[in-house]
């Protein structure tokens, strides 16, 4: 890549290149799709929750470079994490796993982190017994 | 890999032979033209050859009538602001065509921001002004009227003939910005009844640093950089020599190889539409079909259910170098303007990329292009939750509507209206 | 013949390390840097690059505070108007030096007929401004402080860091014009207290085509050319690359070389001016001696009874290259305004030359220079009726008078208040 | 001079370099010096003159190029012609015979038929007969 001029650094090319977790998933226990009015861009984000965990996440984007990257390293940091942990999920986490965004594409990340948590409120919108646990936890 | 530059409308690389011409002027013909010694009259000779090339270019009545600048950017602020100053006591309106460059767009806000009235003749869908617009636009305080010669985005060629007879009819300056045309399309000031008409030499293989303005001695114009006396008092501050030599020779060269650039570019450009219109389904041209309408050197293509950047990003990664949005705003988020005027779905907007041909891509580059864009288009649609719910029959097709599911728009307006920023 | 270029303070050749270094970026490297593609991406790195080079050459804070614009006069331009008009809701009251550059006299002129007002600082005998006196003439409504560096025409180097702390008191905005001096004397932005700088790289061995613009993120600025997004915003237009890749090598450069440059250029000036004042009657140096407030590489000389532009063709048939007047406006008949503001008698102020040394003259070029300049002002005294009344008793001299006849002034008024026209 | 580049055409520079009938008129019958309030050129022209014909003429110019071309020239111009003929002497003939002059520069034609005609004058003044016959030649 040496001789290569990226816009992004060379993490976010790389997971604009080859996505992480791109696609949908069969059963999914929660769905978020959320839109940024500013640029335009839709993010689809899609969770596999099991034992109050998230066992798998995909993403579909529809969204400039950034965007995929940002939701393919999303869905990548948030496997394996609890829901109580995943509601505290912030873009910059996405940002800094990045290695950092231009400061106009900032708002791609807080895209991810508006997909990742429009489809845990879907997930705990079907089961209230856990809203009210996770808020418990939440506010410790 | 292959590598295919399909961004000439944003720039071109300069010729070799252009290059040889200005190395002198670096090195040894160095001198500063207002100096009265052998450094400086040997590059006002220089400047006064390039001056006779620029002019012919565009047919001008005399080398007199051409002022360099530093760009086209400048060119068009001298043209509207210098127009302006110049016969704001005879009157503060001006008539301009909506999908202008930001160059002359933003010129004019300023010039609103002082107190000048501006009004903005609409485009039909394909682009084109309508002459008789023009006309009905026009006050008796009407001092200008500025319409570009093709449009840089979407490659229209503008009835500017026509115009130019109603500003004649009517005794208002003519300005005409040339930027996406010059080396590609016959310019004739003179038959079009032009006072200013502006273009730059790094859009056909000359070198950036140098824009040009012509000038009629019919129109007044004051300077807008203010300084010495060069270029007759019309443009302050030491001439770019070596990129104004290289510029008249570009314009020369234009003058000569146009009519063989033209049919190159011309089916290059009919056998890269009729490729991809082809390959890909839900693909639109924004502007008119090739032909006589369009400038051969421009495709603005809308791919639906995927955005622009990610398919300019790809293409590069596959060695095509090609164009998003309006070609000189690309740092900006913003749709384009031109493509909001000529009613273009915001969907189909974001799905905006433009590749422009040049003199020296070939069938092979266009093949590649074709096939390497098919395999883009295929793989973002992929990533796309809008194609896949296209497919499920959710959302429908601005293209080529089937009718069933809701539009891309009421579909972006139901889930941003959620919490997106 | 002897060729020797005495005329560095118009423009110098292009080094040919800085030459090499920009060639890449017509041919190969010749992308648009808003492009969003390889070609762009690469000449966007180059950019930043020379961002830094410029940056360090006058101790900016940072790069980002480096704006590109196409020359000397734009940015004068730029520095005056756009502080004028981000401020305008403050104030409109400037403060500049009376012997500023024709682009910044000029600029302010523009902003006078719109409603701004300005005074204009006077300077003493030698050109030099007293910082007490711009204290004086700040307003409560003052907005901007314009003072130049180094003068383009008498070589003083003005007191800019006392006005710069004067500025930064009342908080005033305080643009410095190093056009003269960049490269051949120490500039730094923040020791000054100037929020402004500019400066062009084609006065050190850089490129023409152009300018460099400080401006630190204290200071409101508006552009001035409207269009695109490029530079931030702040300069609309296509970039052009080879000259900014060149003119970031040639500050580099020239920060590592200034002392050699201000060393060598420092015992030709004195050596230079010490052989003409040995070797010819009734000559005058204009601006300070040698030394401390005089930059090294000028020298501005009065010859009296002899016209400048004679002095300056006979220079130039025995290859030596001199300018008249004020360097950049040689082409208009009037006399610098500079001569005039430090009180130059007329006669005096006509029989100018500047003669402006650069890194590659040699003890033998001023020689020649000497010896060729003696047999000029015996030839062209020859055929002047003012030298033979002067020694005729009829004329007195300005420089050293005798006592003896009358002023040329007086004279020059006798017979011009007859017939000329 | 293939090589060299000129302000001015090959004429005006070989005048301004060579410039003819330079110098003072030892017991001169007619001495003229005028000057240019625009630019501050100052010119003399003495005229030797005989049997009502200039037999000589000089002249000295503090000037630019032009200038010093434009007296060599009209000094060159004016020898052999008579009073009335010289009268009628215009700055055009100057300009033409140096094959054009820049636009800025066309006063130093103009002052160099001014020291010409005020050292006619001058020789006038001190010949009252030959104004009144001169004045008839020239209003025929
Ligand atoms: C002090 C000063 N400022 C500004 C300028 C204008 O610079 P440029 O001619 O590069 O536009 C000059 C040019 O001589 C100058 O000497
Ligand atoms: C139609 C048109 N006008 C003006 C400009 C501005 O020219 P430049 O970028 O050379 O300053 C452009 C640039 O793309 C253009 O396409």
């Amino acid at each position: 890549m040496s001789d290569t001029y990226t816009l992004y650094n060379e993490t976010v090319m790389e997971h604009f290149m080859n996505p992480r977790n791109m696609g949908d998933l069969k059963d999914a226990d929660g769905i978020g799709e959320v839109g940024a009015a500013a640029c335009g861009d839709i993010m689809k984000i899609s969770l596999k929750i099991k034992d109050g965990k998230i066992e798998d996440a995909r993403f579909k984007t529809f969204g400039c470079g950034s965007a995929i990257a940002s939701s393919s390293m999303a869905t990548e940091l948030i496997k394996g994490r609890s829901i109580a942990e995943a509601m505290t999920f912030s873009n910059q986490e996405v940002v800094n796993a990045l290695g950092g965004l231009p400061p106009v594409k900032i708002h791609c990340s807080v895209l991810a982190e508006e997909a990742l948590k429009a489809a845990l409120e879907d997930y705990l919108a079907k089961h209230p017994e856990l809203a009210v646990k996770t808020e418990a936890v939440l506010s410790k | 890999m292959r590598r295919v530059y399909l961004d000439h409308q944003s720039t071109t690389p300069v010729s070799p032979e252009v290059f040889e011409a200005m190395t002198p002027y670096f090195l040894e013909a160095f001198g500063n033209p207002s100096s009265l010694h052998q450094h400086g009259l040997r590059v006002r000779d220089a400047m006064a050859k390039a001056r006779q090339q620029c002019a012919a270019l565009i047919n001008a009545e005399s080398p007199e009538d051409i002022i360099f600048t530093s760009d086209g950017t400048e060119s068009s602020n001298l043209a509207i602001k210098g127009v302006a100053y110049a016969n704001q006591r005879k009157g503060t309106h001006l008539v301009v065509c909506e999908t202008e460059h930001p160059s002359v767009i933003n010129s004019i806000e300023f010039l609103e921001k002082q107190g000048f009235t501006c009004t903005r003749v609409k485009v039909d869908p394909e682009g084109m002004i309508n002459p008789e617009d023009v006309r009905a636009a026009i006050t008796d305080k009407t001092i200008l009227i500025a319409v570009h010669h093709a449009n840089h985005d979407i490659g229209t060629i503008q009835p500017v003939k026509e115009i130019g007879k109603i500003a004649g009819e009517k005794g208002i300056a003519f300005y005409v910005d040339c930027e996406a045309s010059a080396g590609w399309l016959p310019i004739d000031v003179q038959s079009w009844g032009a006072q200013l008409v502006s273009f730059s030499p790094h859009r056909f293989y000359g070198p950036k640093g140098v824009g040009v303005l012509y000038r009629s001695r019919r129109a007044r114009l004051v300077s807008i950089l203010h300084g010495g006396v060069q270029e007759g008092g019309r443009r302050s501050g030491t001439e770019n020599v070596p990129a104004i030599v290289g510029g008249g020779l570009a314009s020369e060269i234009a003058l000569r190889e146009m009519p063989k650039w033209i049919e190159h570019t011309g089916k290059l450009q009919k056998r890269l539409w009729d490729g991809l219109k082809k390959e890909i389904t839900y693909i639109k041209l924004n502007g008119p079909e090739p032909g006589p309408k369009r400038i051969t050197t421009n495709l603005n293509l809308s791919t639906e259910f995927i955005e622009g950047e990610g398919q300019l990003l790809l293409c590069d990664m596959n060695g095509i170098a090609v164009a998003s949005g309006s070609s000189c705003v690309s740092k900006s988020l913003k749709i384009s303007h031109v493509l909001a005027a000529i009613g273009l779905d915001h969907a189909l907007a974001q799905g905006n990329i433009i590749m422009s041909l040049g003199k020296d891509n070939t069938e092979e580059d266009v093949d590649y292009t074709v096939e390497t864009f098919v395999k883009i288009v295929h793989k973002l649609r992929g990533m796309s939750p809008m194609w896949d719910e296209f497919e499920r029959g959710i959302l429908d097709s601005v293209i080529a509507p089937t009718g069933r599911g809701k539009s891309f728009s009421q579909h972006a307006a139901d889930i941003s209206g959620k919490a997106a920023h």
